[in-house]
């Protein structure tokens, strides 16, 4: 019986593929739609986050909180359409291969509604082309890698897949920011080097931003590239050997313990007397170092995401996001939690949005042709979801400074710079490379 | 320059020394390649963390010592159960069971690490804060690894005390060189092997206690030591305290000169380097087959 | 051959494969990947035992060989997307493994006890290191995706790769399972095979009847490590995206487990256990997050419990309800 | 067929063996004997290679294979059994033979069809554990065996190599007493179907006197007596050496 229901299935996704215009035209039929009713059932939703491992602390439990926060807040307020979420939250453990047999269970067995997920490039590189394969809606929430939903070359096509998102930006975005960052307030830099995890994700940041740089700064001259092993705990070596290069802004991808780690060895060995940081994703740091996190360091926050920022006067929903996590979880919410945030809720708003073109409670497919091109409200201003099923935010990078009113420093008031979104994206159907390529120096 | 390069090569021989020298007394006394070592390091890591976040406001000295006592003692509590229970059947039994049952302690410590202590990231830089820096010809150093340096050379002065001059430490090394020779002996094989396990848990757990000042206690932090720790062992020789330390400042000093002039080389060098030696002289440089 | 194709076990083989050909109309298509899964892992299982329990030294780096056949598939498509078909991708895992194998084994074959193992793990974690080091390579620890190939000259582009896996893949898994069961029952059977537990039982021995301890141990272990190439090839089209981490010392621990959990002193318990622990695993990630707790207790329950794993525990139990002799043999 | 030409063996600066040269011919059975320590075991693996003498030669059928490794006097024609028993012991006692009869056959390194499809070699490999009594037990795993019937399929294994020389070192320790004629009964019998010629280490002069031509006496690494065992006996030398008094 049970295979029967999956050929079904299996006949309705060829056809949804294949949908295109027919979609639409069902979508213009309101006055039918008004009368399906809506499901009483609970929403099955599976977020997936690491929940052990060294990644865990960093990432994957911030973020799984705010999942949990955000499902009860929906909750409380009726659910999706008045059917309430209920969030099965899962380890993202076990590498690729478990990841991709777990989203199988999830779509083919649990038959969940949707899958949050990712914090790893390397699971959602293998896990997101099952969406269209199994026919099951995925929303990647927080793994960064620029090529998971570009071609190899420009323009190529979009959306790569038809039911796989992504609900924040990519690396690119961090990088071509902080490029442009240094360009404003350190226009003379000469020696820049890098220091980044030996892994896919400390190698394509450090890419991006060698492709930016050299762009918008041309006599800058790299004299150090560094690849430490993730995870290491020791790296007098390195900043040794930044000292020896004469760099003057040291760019870094890297993130946990990693770059809490690294921070306070290179403080002590007094790297921060000549080096200024570029921390492609540094924002949770002075928040988990304390008064010990060195003053006047580039800080990108992965998008717009911190907690001061809107400012609360002028944007109350960051207000709320931010002292409701703090209340639940005794601590400011960092970019995985924001993600998080944009995931659930950028599923919640697409099957609103559809049901209110549909009506009744919106199949998979409606959901998805929902959500490419959605835009909706987010305690960091607005999130755009492209037609190359990307997120698109606009993105701050901004400089520390200590403050009286906390007990870590913030990113300067003064010297807030947001990118908008246009300036640090590629645009749909062109690679990052080939986009920075084509920039006029 | 070359002096800094030198002190941190041997600051992380001096780390690596700790961590691999308890992996390499339960290979060379017990014969078993002990995969859950790294899991001790972790309870040491967090039990560190633990108390160091209790004692804010202490002296640096005071909260080291007590959170370095802390972890030991657990960490050798931890051992001790693991030994008495479940690795007293496994000695008699092949390889391949002493291998997986390990395996197995180092997954259920893992977890019951998430279960005790929470998934979050535990920092604990109070010591290393409080020590500052001073200067060495001209350039700032940390004085908190100065004083992982002096600890790690009290503790490898204590060892070496231990096995060359104590009769506990000669009926080690009796066993080590030939069991059945030691069994006829009369030497207590059971209580030894259990005092040479406990001593190689606890001195994981200062390894990790003496980590988290510098780095945040985190979940599988264990893991990463484990392959360390084995590089070290596999080069220096299955269990020679002379093997370990040569073994660890090969490592130590190779890492930070390679960063510093070749850094690209860095690990791959370090695994070529072990399985040069596991290819030429598998026993490694001073163990005995 | 005709000796035990009349036997029982042959009857049982028969009945087995049976099942296997008729299980798509039974199981959900998602049992199905989980199936085809654990028979491709089987396979490796099998050439793990082979070295366990034929020639009596245990391997802890097997993932290399696996990682070996499933990167020659990743790098085939990476760099010959033209060429890409299933047939050339199988070659393509046979012969690197094979390649990689007997390298890495002609160094390993000199050692046996726990020199053997450490060598065997410090071998993979180099693979490994490799893998994930040589970025623009083989992708980092991103990995490669694996697309469909072609299947002898016919394209399957208008086919849904799920649709593919529970389909003709299925069978086409079984075909190559069935396959590497037979030529390994004929391997362990043959006086190669007997020369190998010559080897095992008493090697001083061995030697003075005419063995070549260290070659005959060297064959065995590019057999394995082939069958492990061929298990990795295969499932990689099963998973559809590869990672340096089965290279790893974690995934190779796996496998081990994999053989014991199913016994191995019986030659299918490896097929039991790759199979038990696929569903294990992942039933346990599903379950919760201390799944870890499960995968490792059971695993220790296992050791000191039911050494003879689960095949074992079962013809343990057939004897002992089954008084007098005959019958118990594996 | 075997020639042993002043052989010296030295380990570090003693000398173990200190020039021995003895010769056996085909179908002749020598017994080694001397107390323990006179270098007999070292003599043992001088000639099956397992050792390199430190001067001296060693021919077989007049060819010189002092160099030659284990592997090689093996494919060459010398077989060996050891003190301590060494059987394969989870395998089959058939396959224990059948093992060795492929072997010499050349047959170990086939892959795909079943052991027991090679049929010569089955049917050979049954016929030698006819000739030692063995048969009732060839479907157990060697380890199930009595101490006696193990000794035995050690030197059926040794012999199913058909090697033209064979070395027996002490086959029938660890037998019972009662048994040890029957077990040297088993094995001269079979030795003396193919000719081959036997070097055997024993202590028991009973059956030494009863089963062999000759006997050498080894002392302090040098051939102090030869003779056929009675004239052996009657040496008084060789009495205080063996016996450690004289009669």
């Amino acid at each position: 019986m049970a295979q029967k229901t999956n050929r079904r299935q299996f006949l309705k996704m060829a056809g949804a593929a294949g949908l295109g215009a027919g979609a639409v035209s069902v979508m213009g039929t309101k006055a039918l739609a008004a009368k399906k009713s809506i499901p009483k059932t609970p929403i099955k939703v599976a977020a997936i986050s690491f929940l052990s491992g060294p990644a865990a602390g960093p990432f994957g439990i911030p973020g799984d909180n705010a999942y949990k926060m955000m499902a009860d807040v929906y909750n409380k307020q009726g659910g999706i359409l008045g059917r309430k979420i209920d969030l099965i939250s899962l380890d993202e453990a076990g590498g690729a291969k478990t990841q991709v047999e777990l989203a199988r269970k999830l779509i083919l067995e649990d038959k969940v509604d949707v899958i949050l997920g990712y914090i790893s490039s390397g699971d959602c590189k293998a896990v997101l082309p099952l969406s269209d394969e199994l026919g099951g809606l995925m929303l990647a929430y927080d793994c960064g890698t620029h090529v998971l939903m570009e071609g190899k070359k420009s323009p190529y096509k979009t959306p790569k897949f038809q039911l796989g998102f992504r609900t924040s930006a990519h690396l690119g975005q961090d990088n071509i920011a902080l490029a442009l960052a240094i360009k404003k307030y350190m226009p003379d830099v000469k020696k820049i080097a890098g220091i980044n995890q030996d892994y896919a994700w400390g190698r394509d940041s450090w890419h991006i931003f060698e492709l930016a740089i050299k762009k918008l700064l041309p006599q800058v001259e790299i004299v150090k590239t560094l690849w430490p092993k993730i995870f290491t705990t020791d790296y007098t070596a390195h900043i040794s050997a930044l000292q020896g290069s004469g760099a003057q802004i040291i760019h870094s991808s890297l993130w946990g313990g990693d770059a809490v780690t690294f921070i306070k060895q290179a403080k002590a060995a007094g790297l921060f007397k000549q080096a200024k940081m570029a921390m492609s994703r540094g924002e949770p740091y002075p928040q988990e170092l304390g008064a010990e996190f060195p003053e006047g360091q580039f800080l990108c926050c992965a998008g717009a995401h911190y907690f001061l920022y809107p400012a609360w006067d002028k944007w109350p929903l960051n207000k709320w996001f931010v002292s409701e996590f703090k209340k639940r979880y005794g601590k400011y919410p960092t970019y995985p939690s924001y993600h998080a945030y944009q995931a659930i809720t950028a599923y919640k708003t697409a099957v609103e949005k559809a049901s209110s073109l549909v009506g009744g409670w919106p199949t998979m497919e409606q959901t998805a042709k929902a959500m490419g091109n959605l835009s909706f409200e987010t305690p960091s201003g607005y999130c755009v979801i492209n037609k190359d099923h990307n997120a698109r935010e606009d993105c701050l990078v901004g400089i520390s400074k200590m403050t009286k009113d906390y007990p870590f420093p913030i990113l300067d008031p003064q010297r807030l710079e947001v990118f908008p979104s246009f300036q640090v994206n590629a645009p749909a159907g062109l690679t990052t490379e080939e986009w920075i390529a084509g920039w006029k120096s | 320059m070359g002096l800094i390069y030198a002190l941190n090569g041997l600051y992380f021989a001096a780390f690596l020394f700790l961590t691999s020298l308890g992996l390499s007394i339960i290979l060379g006394v017990m014969g078993i390649l002990n995969l859950a070592h790294g899991s001790l390091y972790a309870i040491g890591g967090f039990v560190a963390a633990y108390f160091i976040g209790m004692m804010t406001g202490s002296p640096a000295v005071l909260m080291l010592v007590t959170a370095a006592a802390a972890a030991m003692v657990l960490a050798g509590a931890v051992g001790l159960v693991m030994e008495t229970t479940l690795l007293k059947p496994m000695y008699k039994r092949p390889l391949e069971y002493q291998l997986l049952i390990t395996f197995g302690i180092l997954m259920l410590i893992e977890d019951l690490i998430k279960l005790v202590f929470g998934g979050e990231s535990r920092y604990a830089s109070a010591p290393f804060d409080a020590m500052g820096s001073i200067e060495i010809t001209g350039h700032t150093y940390p004085v908190y690894f100065l004083f992982v340096m002096g600890i790690t050379a009290l503790a490898g002065l204590f060892i070496w005390w231990l096995m060359a001059k104590t009769k506990l430490g000669i009926m080690l090394r009796a066993i080590e060189m030939d069991r059945d020779m030691a069994q006829a002996m009369g030497i207590p094989m059971r209580r030894l092997t259990v005092v040479a396990f406990v001593l190689g848990a606890a001195l994981a757990g200062l390894g990790g206690a003496l980590v988290v000042p510098t780095t945040p206690a985190v979940l599988g932090m264990g893991m990463d030591v484990l392959i360390m720790a084995f590089i070290v062992v596999v080069i220096g020789g299955l269990g020679s305290l002379k093997g370990t330390l040569v073994g660890s400042l090969l490592v130590g000093l190779t890492r930070s000169f390679t960063v510093a002039f070749y850094a690209e080389l860095e690990m791959p060098l370090l695994f070529m380097i072990a399985v040069l030696i596991l290819v030429v002289k598998p026993e490694g440089l001073f163990g005995q087959k | 051959m005709t000796n035990y194709l009349f036997s029982s076990r042959a009857l049982g083989y028969l009945l087995a494969l049976i099942v296997l050909l008729l299980l798509p109309q039974v199981l959900s298509p998602y049992h199905l990947t989980l199936v085809e899964t654990g028979l491709s892992l089987a396979i490796m299982a099998l050439g793990l035992n082979l070295l366990l329990r034929y020639a009596g030294v245990l391997s802890f780096g097997h993932g290399a060989y696996f990682a070996a056949g499933a990167y020659a598939v990743g790098l085939l498509n990476m760099y010959f997307p033209d060429n890409f078909s299933f047939e050339l991708a199988m070659l393509a895992s046979l012969g690197v493994s094979a390649l990689v194998s007997a390298l890495f084994g002609f160094v390993c074959v000199r050692h046996t006890r726990i020199f053997f193992s450490i060598l065997t793990l410090a071998l993979a974690m180099l693979m490994f290191a490799i893998l994930e080091k040589a970025y623009h390579f083989t992708g980092g620890s991103d990995g490669i995706r694996i697309p469909l190939p072609t299947f002898f000259g016919i394209e399957l582009t208008g086919m849904r790769r799920f649709q593919f896996l529970v389909g003709p893949y299925y069978y086409i898994v079984v075909g190559i399972f069935a396959a590497a069961t037979l030529v390994m029952l004929a391997v362990v059977n043959s006086p190669f095979g007997k020369a190998l537990q010559a080897t095992r039982d008493n090697e001083v021995r061995a030697e003075m009847v005419g063995i070549r301890v260290k070659r005959f141990r060297w064959y065995a272990f590019v057999i394995s490590g082939t069958f492990c190439g061929l298990s990795g090839g295969v499932w990689s089209f099963v998973n559809g995206h590869i990672t340096p981490e089965i290279s790893g010392w974690v995934f190779s621990g796996e496998i081990v487990y994999m053989v014991l959990l199913g016994g191995f002193m019986i030659f299918e318990g490896p097929i039991v256990g790759a199979m038990l622990f696929t569903y294990l695993r992942l039933y346990a990630v599903a379950w919760t997050e201390y799944w870890m707790l499960i995968v490792g207790g059971t695993l220790v329950l296992l050791v000191l419990l039911l050494p003879g794993g689960v095949t074992g525990g079962i013809a343990g139990l057939a004897a002992r309800l089954r008084p007098g002799r005959g019958g118990g043999r594996g | 067929m075997l020639e042993v030409k002043d052989v010296v063996k030295a380990f570090d600066k003693s000398l173990v063996i200190n020039g021995v040269s003895f010769s056996i011919a085909e179908n002749e059975v020598v017994a080694l004997l001397g107390p323990n320590g006179a270098g007999k075991t070292t003599m043992v693996n001088l000639i099956s290679g397992h050792l390199q003498p430190t001067s001296g030669k060693i021919l077989l059928n007049g060819e010189d294979i002092t160099n030659a490794s284990p592997y090689q006097r093996i494919k060459k024609g010398i077989a060996r059994n050891f003190q301590i028993t060494h059987l394969f012991e989870d395998l089959s006692v058939l396959d224990n033979v059948r093992t060795c009869v492929l072997s010499n056959r050349n047959q170990l390194g086939r892959f795909f069809k079943p052991a027991s499809g090679y049929k010569e070699a089955t049917e050979e490999a049954r016929a030698i554990l006819g000739i030692f009594n063995l048969e009732q037990f060839s479907d157990q795993p060697g380890s199930e065996l009595s101490e006696g019937d193990k000794k035995v399929l050690d030197t059926a294994m040794t012999f199913a190599l058909k090697p033209d020389f064979l070395l027996l070192d002490e086959p029938t320790s660890g037998v019972a007493t009662a048994d040890k004629f029957k077990v040297m009964d088993t094995i001269i019998d079979a030795i003396g179907k193919r000719g081959t010629a036997t070097l055997i280490i024993e202590h028991d002069m009973d059956i030494v006197s009863d089963y062999c031509q000759r006997v050498l006496v080894l002392a302090e690494g040098t051939i102090l007596a030869r003779g056929t065992p009675q004239e052996v006996m009657d040496d008084p030398r060789a009495q205080e050496t063996l016996f450690g008094v004289s009669e």
